[in-house]
């Protein structure tokens, strides 16, 4: 289900010619898909997508058009003039953009890596028939359920050098010999950056990875166990194939959101020390709202979609591929 | 060679007794079929031969050896689940492989293994192919494979052919029971359908709330249940139960069942005395056209082709009445119908449901 | 007027200052038929709020906010020039009126003012075997810091390097000190410059003897460090001596020089300005004057312990507040002259931007303290 | 029995869920803690867990030095509550009609809809403030509701869905059969079964809802009454010093009452995600 | 007062043609089944009938109008689905109330309505509870309940009976057999279950890929199947098949089976000539033990209590056959069994399977 809306991402990108082909390549069940006419239905079914789709347009649709004509001008506080693709040639040639591309890429897989095994371990964990576990699934909601602006604060005061937990306890096992100022490092503060955002992440993805794993038919482990496979085995031979799908796409997904993550970089950093935590999405945001450059920061906002439709794209291809040489269904 | 023996086998749920005290002798090869309503214990009670459950108190004991606290891999028995659980994300190959590769197996030895289990089941064509792309009762072979690969002493099944239709189930039973002569392993096989008991065992189980109502040979059921619920729950359609009042204990039983014909049944009556309160059973399979003293009004009639069977009632019109009949017996509904039985094919039970023994029984084919 | 005008007043920072409170009642009493929405909003989203309302068209009819934003108001045509009388003009305390002059022009009417100097904790030194007195020069200072990192737990000195306002404000306060210059008279960026390059070695090698990370401290965090005796020094405004630990024995004394100047200061000034299509201008100008006059100026700087941000003795006023206590105020006060202003710059975001990159670098030693200067003075340029 | 662990197997899985849970919850902890403290003592190193005289004055302060806050935290479940609520209304028409029904472009615009995901709010943000300016929609509440909504309806669309597909075609065709309009079908047959499922739904869309308050609110709101607790608690911050123990204070006080709802519904989501995520 | 007539209904999905140019003619009160096996198109056609379904080609009437384009309702049919398709979020009585509700009828009227539907299928106490405290007759019998509350002229049922196990379908097949007479509606009825056709049907419309191939009633179809499909599809066991030779068409048809038995065989052979290849058709039920030519190697046996099933196969090995004996038959796996055929129970199928006819047929029980 998923892979399928990852599928329509995908067809979204590269548009009606690739909708033939994508559903080629997954075979609809006829009960579902190519269903009977019971009623003219085309038009009720619009009548009920309309407020939808309207609201959509109106505030994504329009809004994204209006950054790709922006783009292509140098808009600020004072008015616009059409420059052509100068904010992009000026992109291409700017070091630290690259600089800043690199970066969130590196945050990205980083992060998502983090986040995915954090969460395997964490269901796992969370799946084990122990006394207790009932509470214990409650108390990994926190962090997702509260705004991800509260929590960050709090993670900002934990990092801070002189009087934060983290440096403060650091000292006290000997970790650090004076105090430790995370976030004034380039490296330190990257690492604390994403150390955030795992957090920030887990709670969700280990919840989605733990329902998957309730949902494994209790027989194949029974069958597993029967034939003399101990837990390793199984988690390795039955749990993984069997959970694949949400792995697959949560691992699409959550790279996407992490790509995007604004709230914990802009409150952690704002980007610094010297744009060792900019990542594009903070980059667009000092330039258009920050510094009034719409222009040039409607151009880095395309070059998000575009860079994030092209790893998307290249994400499921990649899969189709990978699941094509393995047979999977 | 595997002998399977359950020792005072008792099982409880939190404070829900689901098996008590069962006692139970499998011999080497036997073929012996747990049967009985949905809910009675048929499934616990395989899953702790199988090792999955642990049984409350009794033990466990396979080829002479206490196995209660053994691992199932270590208990030599196999299991062929009701789903089946084939992993999806395996080919047959590796579905029937799972066992040995578990066991570290070296592959030319595996692979031998494998195709040799592929070939009893035919299967050798279908071995790159993932379950999902098999048909219900190609799967249930590969289920199959998986248990016959390890060469387990005994093989568990639970109601394996449930999820197949009508058909299919049929063709599938037959192969079950060749496969068991080839293999000559001890398999105890679960189901709720009688017919599946019928015609695949050697010997039933009987089970009912958790406790064996009768244990023996398909026939031995048939013709001398020991008890009502083994009686209406063994044959189809189930056998008739009217109710009757014994009048006398001499030469037989003399009763009066329900609609006031009288007969004189040759059966154990050292126990009964006149007046009691009993119950006649008559198979449907078990009257004849002619006026043998029952007469019963046809509310429906079922043709089915070769036989014809009424549903109707008796006596007063509280006692439903079936009767299976020759395909074309001139029957017609709503009509009075009047049967005949021989006295040597009633059952009669006492009113706690025991069977009072038939001395006149039929001769029991192996 | 006589219609009812609603003017739209936006005052950052935390609460509207009883002083200014003071001249919009009055003027609301005296002004039939307008109302005053005064709204104060924190500084963290004052600018952005006032910038963006202009921008979309729906300006506030003045707002009181950082006088480095003034350049990019008016070169967006978004604010409306002010004259001064030569009179009015006199009495400003001398780099005031840089701090608001663009293109020949004034923006805003200066309302705060506010120069920095060094405070020291002569406990601190003391207990490093120092005498708390004033250091001259850098290299004293710097001497001095060592002591304190050599004999003490604590740090020698406050250092601001977190990508903030007030990281540039301490480094211009060193590069004041040192002769230097952002902005030329010309109008032309002066940064690349031998003394920018002595200013931003002696600064990161400040680090030294600063407390841990500097790159995360800003300087209204460094109070608690100061209060909590982990720093022997830092530089601050005169606010500051109020928010200290009574029990520390602080002392209050120059900016040291550096080699190339004389002990000078950052003069920054908050104006009023106003805002262009609101459609009374000329009422809010007038109220921006009533506000910025000499005796509702003279109450906002005493309440709220300003340097005085006017000549008040020029303007015949007695009893003056920092005439109370001369050995603090002199401090803040004598600089003036030798006083850089902040800079204005269009793209004012890009000042900070600029400044904290090019200090970051120096401290992280990403990057030849040459260089950084260099590429600091071309993106100045550029966002001129 | 197969679920039965040694002890040492146990042992070893409390201190994996120990650590588990520490790392997830050892930030509210420490807000906790530091909430408790006087400021004084939240500035003094050696850094000190648990030493201090703990008190719960900050909870009583941080209503005087932000005199807003009580109104932060109803904003911020008020927001979260009406992009919940519009964005139920805008999606359960719109998932049935993905879920049950047939029309042109049905995939395209699926896959259209469900695309929003790779756009954050801070991608779109220039020309959205000049959308919202244009409806006259700035600094108000809408304007952070109806942005919140936009980027909510892919998920919420997604999630439903899955669920509306479960529901037995054969339910609405009985319903067709009898005489039922399309309408009456949706109402009294489809959206009582689908309750659990909007139940699902509707948490997790007030959870995005309620986690993304902050950009909308920095940017297109500029009128404190109306900032959501996100927004405001940076009131603490732009004082003069930070009022940290405060600012916990008000950060926990702030998402408590939502955090006790979600552990009550916290079952009914962990089951619901499987509907939409196992699936395949 | 209901006839139902189908004209030339076609009906793809796409490009596949599921139904051809159907005709069926289908009497007032008339209780008819649709038959055949999965995939055959059986639903589709019950669902044109319905108006759930839109035909390609052909019309629907009922009761001489043509409804093809109407709404559901107005053709004046109900519907109880595979599923029963119940509410679950409503009592038993709303349920049954929805069709009332949805026509708005007052509150009083649609109270006596549901009442009296509940009285016909003893729901009375079962108003208040919701489908899911309910068992799976009962559930049957609200959906049953909803339909009738309309009063419907047509009655459509997709096999109503699938879901529920076997005890309850016997059950509930004579609970719908009764209904039928009392409602005294015309009812179209949807299975793939033989003996649900033979028992219920006045007449049963075979189905196989779309065409139909037989339309008949019970009797018909078993003793007189039109072809070799409805002759392997009704019956249970299956008709055994055997292929022949024909030696001579004088007199009725010789042929020479597989295994070398001659038979003269009482039916049509005008169509026909020496050295044809046909099918034999012989019932299970219609053989006796004795040697009657037919020799059959036992594979398998199946002793049922009443009758004994034995598995095997006749002359070269190559072909099944099955044989249903008597309980007692003294049959033993892997021996040779000896049996023989009347003529007159043969049936005889050309190469495109249709039967010759057969010249004595028994006679046909209505
Ligand atoms: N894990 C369990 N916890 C509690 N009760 C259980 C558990 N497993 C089974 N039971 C109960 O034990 C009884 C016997 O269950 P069991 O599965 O053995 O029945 P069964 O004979 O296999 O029935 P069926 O034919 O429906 O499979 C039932 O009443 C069941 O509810
Ligand atoms: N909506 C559809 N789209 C495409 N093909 C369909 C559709 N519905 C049914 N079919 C096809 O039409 C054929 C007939 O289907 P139908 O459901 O009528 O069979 P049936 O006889 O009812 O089978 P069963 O006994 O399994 O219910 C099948 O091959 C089926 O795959
Ligand atoms: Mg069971
Ligand atoms: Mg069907």
């Amino acid at each position: 289900m998923i892979r399928q809306c990852c599928r329509w991402l995908a067809v979204a990108l590269w548009g009606l010619f690739l909708t033939e082909t994508a559903q080629a390549a997954s075979p609809i069940r006829p009960t579902e898909t190519v269903r009977r006419k019971v009623l003219p239905e085309a038009w009720f079914a619009w009548l009920l997508l309309t407020p939808a789709m309207v609201f959509i347009a109106v505030i994504i649709a329009w809004p994204l058009v209006e950054t790709i004509r922006l783009s292509f001008t140098d808009a600020d506080l004072g008015g616009e003039s059409y420059v052509g693709v100068a904010n992009y040639v000026d992109l291409m040639e700017s070091r630290r953009f690259r600089q800043t591309v690199t970066t969130t890429f590196y945050w990205m897989f980083l992060s998502v890596g983090l986040k995915l095994i954090l969460g395997l371990i964490g269901a796992c964990l969370l799946n084990a028939a122990v006394p207790g576990r009932a509470v214990f699934r409650m108390l990994v909601m926190p962090p997702w359920v509260i705004p991800i602006a509260i929590g960050v604060i709090g993670w900002l005061w934990m990092y801070n050098g002189y009087f934060g937990l983290l440096s403060g306890m650091g000292q006290r096992i000997g970790l650090f010999d004076g105090p430790y100022a995370f976030l004034a490092g380039r490296t330190s503060a990257f690492y604390s950056a994403v150390v955030t955002d795992v957090w920030v992440g887990t709670p969700m993805i280990t919840l989605f990875f733990l329902a998957a794993m309730q949902g494994v038919n209790r027989d194949l482990y029974e069958a597993a166990w029967v034939d003399g496979a101990g837990r390793w085995y199984r988690f390795r031979r039955i749990t993984i194939p069997q959970i694949m799908p949400v792995i697959v796409s949560m691992a699409l997904l959550s790279a996407i959101w992490t790509f995007n993550s604004f709230d914990i970089i802009f409150i952690l950093t704002q980007g610094g020390p010297r744009g060792a935590t900019t990542t594009l999405i903070i980059d667009t945001y000092k330039v258009a709202i920050g510094n009034f450059k719409f222009g040039e920061g409607a151009a880095r906002a395309v070059v998000i979609v575009v860079l994030l439709a092209t790893f998307s794209a290249l994400y499921l291809f990649l899969l189709n591929k990978v699941n094509k040489t393995y047979g999977v269904k | 060679m595997a002998t399977l023996d359950l020792h005072r086998i008792s099982k409880s749920f939190g404070t829900a007794k689901v098996l008590h005290d069962i006692d139970l002798a499998i011999k080497d090869k036997e073929f012996v079929v747990f049967v009985g309503p949905s809910g009675c214990g048929k499934s616990t009670l395989l899953r702790i031969i199988a090792g999955l459950e642990e049984a409350s108190s009794g033990k466990v004991v396979i080829d002479g050896a206490d196995v209660s606290d053994a691992h199932p891999v270590d208990r030599g028995i196999s299991m062929v689940f009701q789903s089946y659980a084939l992993y999806p994300h395996l080919t047959v190959f590796e579905n029937i492989a799972f066992p040995l590769r578990v066991q570290k197996l070296a592959e030319p030895d595996l692979k031998q293994r494998v195709m040799r289990a592929a070939e009893i089941l035919q299967l050798t064509d279908k071995l790159k192919l993932k379950p999902g792309q098999l048909s219900g009762g190609q799967r249930q072979r590969v289920a199959i494979g998986r248990s016959i690969v390890r060469n387990p002493k005994v093989f568990l099944f639970d109601e394996p052919l449930s999820n197949l239709d009508a058909a299919l189930r049929g063709d599938m039973r037959v192969e079950l029971s060749q496969l068991h002569r080839e293999l000559d392993a001890t398999m105890v096989y679960v189901t709720h359908d009688q017919v599946e008991a019928m015609t695949m065992a050697d010997r039933i189980v009987v089970l009912n709330g958790g406790r064996v109502e009768q244990f023996g040979t398909p026939m031995e059921l048939y013709h001398h249940p020991a008890t009502k619920f083994v009686a209406g729950f063994i044959g189809q359609p189930n056998m008739n139960l009217i109710p009757a009042t014994v009048l006398g204990t001499d030469g037989g039983l003399t009763v009066e069942i329900d609609g006031g014909h009288r007969m004189t049944l040759p059966v154990d009556s050292s126990a009964a005395s006149a007046g009691d309160k009993v119950e006649v059973g008559i198979r449907p399979e078990d009257v004849d056209l002619g006026d043998g003293g029952l007469s019963i009004s046809v509310r429906v009639l079922e043709r089915l082709g070769g036989v014809s069977i009424t549903y109707g009632t008796i006596g007063n019109g509280e006692t439903r009445f079936c009767a299976s009949l020759p395909g074309d017996a001139a029957v017609r509904e709503g009509e009075p119908l009047h049967l005949s039985v021989a006295p040597s094919d009633c059952h009669v039970f006492d009113a706690s449901g025991r069977v009072l023994r038939r001395t006149a029984a039929p001769a029991l084919v192996a | 007027e006589s219609h009812a005008t609603e003017m739209h007043v936006i005052m950052c920072g935390d609460e509207v200052f009883p002083a200014d409170q003071v001249v919009i009642d009055e003027f609301v009493a005296t002004h039939d038929g307008v109302t005053v929405n005064l709204e104060s909003v924190p500084w963290s989203n004052c600018q952005d709020k006032s910038l963006t309302l202009a921008a979309a068209g729906d300006p506030p009819s003045l707002a009181y906010m950082g006088s480095r934003t003034l350049r990019q108001l008016a070169t967006n045509d978004l604010i409306v020039p002010v004259t001064f009388t030569q009179e009015q003009m006199d009495a400003f305390q001398p780099g005031v009126l840089k701090t608001v002059t663009y293109d020949g022009q004034q923006w805003g009417l200066p309302h705060a003012f506010s120069t920095k100097a060094l405070y020291l904790n002569c406990d601190l030194i003391e207990a490093a075997g120092a005498t708390c007195e004033a250091p001259a020069t850098w290299d004293d200072m710097m001497a001095l810091a060592q002591q304190v990192v050599d004999n003490t737990d604590a740090a020698g000195i406050g250092v601001a390097g977190k990508d903030f306002d007030n990281t540039m404000h301490q480094f211009l306060n060193y590069l004041y000190s040192n002769g230097g210059q952002v902005i030329a008279d010309d109008g032309s960026v002066a940064l690349d410059s031998p003394e920018t390059r002595e200013t931003l070695e002696f600064y990161a090698s400040l680090v030294s003897v600063a407390q841990e990370g500097v790159l995360e401290w800003e300087r209204d965090a460094m109070v608690d460090l100061f209060n909590d005796g982990q720093i022997a020094m830092y530089i601050n405004g005169p606010w500051g001596w109020g928010r200290h630990n009574e029990e520390i024995n602080q002392m209050v004394v120059p900016v040291p020089a550096g080699p190339s100047g004389v002990s000078g200061t950052l003069l920054i000034t908050d104006s009023i300005v106003v805002f262009n299509g609101s459609g009374h201008e000329d009422l809010a100008l007038e109220l921006a004057s009533a506000m910025t006059s000499g005796q509702a100026q003279y109450e906002l700087d005493n309440s709220w312990g300003l340097t005085p941000i006017l000549q008040y003795e020029k303007l015949g006023f007695s009893d003056l507040f920092y005439e109370a206590d001369p050995a603090h105020w002199a401090n803040f006060i004598s600089s003036i002259p030798t006083g850089g202003p902040e800079p204005l710059i269009t793209d004012y975001r890009s000042l900070q931007a600029v400044f904290v990159n090019m200090i970051q670098g120096a401290i992280l030693e990403e990057d030849s303290i040459d260089n950084l200067v260099s590429i600091a003075a071309e993106e100045l340029a550029d966002a001129l | 029995m197969m679920d039965r662990y040694t002890k040492l197997q146990m042992v070893g899985i409390y201190i994996g869920i120990f650590l588990f849970l520490s790392f997830m919850l050892l930030p509210f902890v420490e807000m906790f803690v530091t909430s408790l403290r006087p400021l004084e003592h939240l500035r003094t190193t050696p850094y000190q867990f648990w030493s201090d005289k703990f008190s719960f004055d900050a909870y009583r302060q941080m209503w005087e030095t932000v005199p807003l806050l009580g109104r932060y935290i109803l904003n911020s479940i008020f927001i979260a509550s009406m992009v919940t609520a519009c964005t139920m209304l805008l999606v359960v028409p719109a998932a049935y009609a993905y879920a049950r029904l047939d029309f042109p472009f049905k995939d395209t615009s699926l896959g259209l809809i469900l695309a929003i995901n790779m756009f954050s709010g801070a991608v779109l943000l220039i020309p959205l403030y000049r959308v919202l300016k244009a409806l006259g929609l700035l600094n108000t509440y809408w304007a952070m509701i109806v942005p919140g909504i936009a980027f909510l309806i892919p998920t919420g669309i997604w999630l439903l869905r899955s669920y509306l597909e479960k529901i037995p075609r054969e339910l609405e065709e009985a319903a067709y059969v009898d005489g039922a309009s399309r309408m009456y079908t949706l109402r009294r047959v489809v959206l009582p079964l689908a309750l659990p499922g909007l139940l699902v739904v509707g948490t997790a869309t007030f959870i995005g809802a309620y986690a993304q308050q902050f950009l909308f609110a920095i940017t297109f709101n500029q009128n404190r009454e109306l900032q959501p607790l996100p927004a405001g608690l940076q009131e603490f911050v732009g004082r003069q010093q930070v009022e940290w123990n405060q600012m916990m204070a008000a950060a926990l006080t702030g998402v408590l009452p939502v955090m006790l709802i979600f552990f009550f519904l916290q079952k009914y989501l962990v089951a619901g995600l499987t509907a939409g995520a196992v699936k395949e």
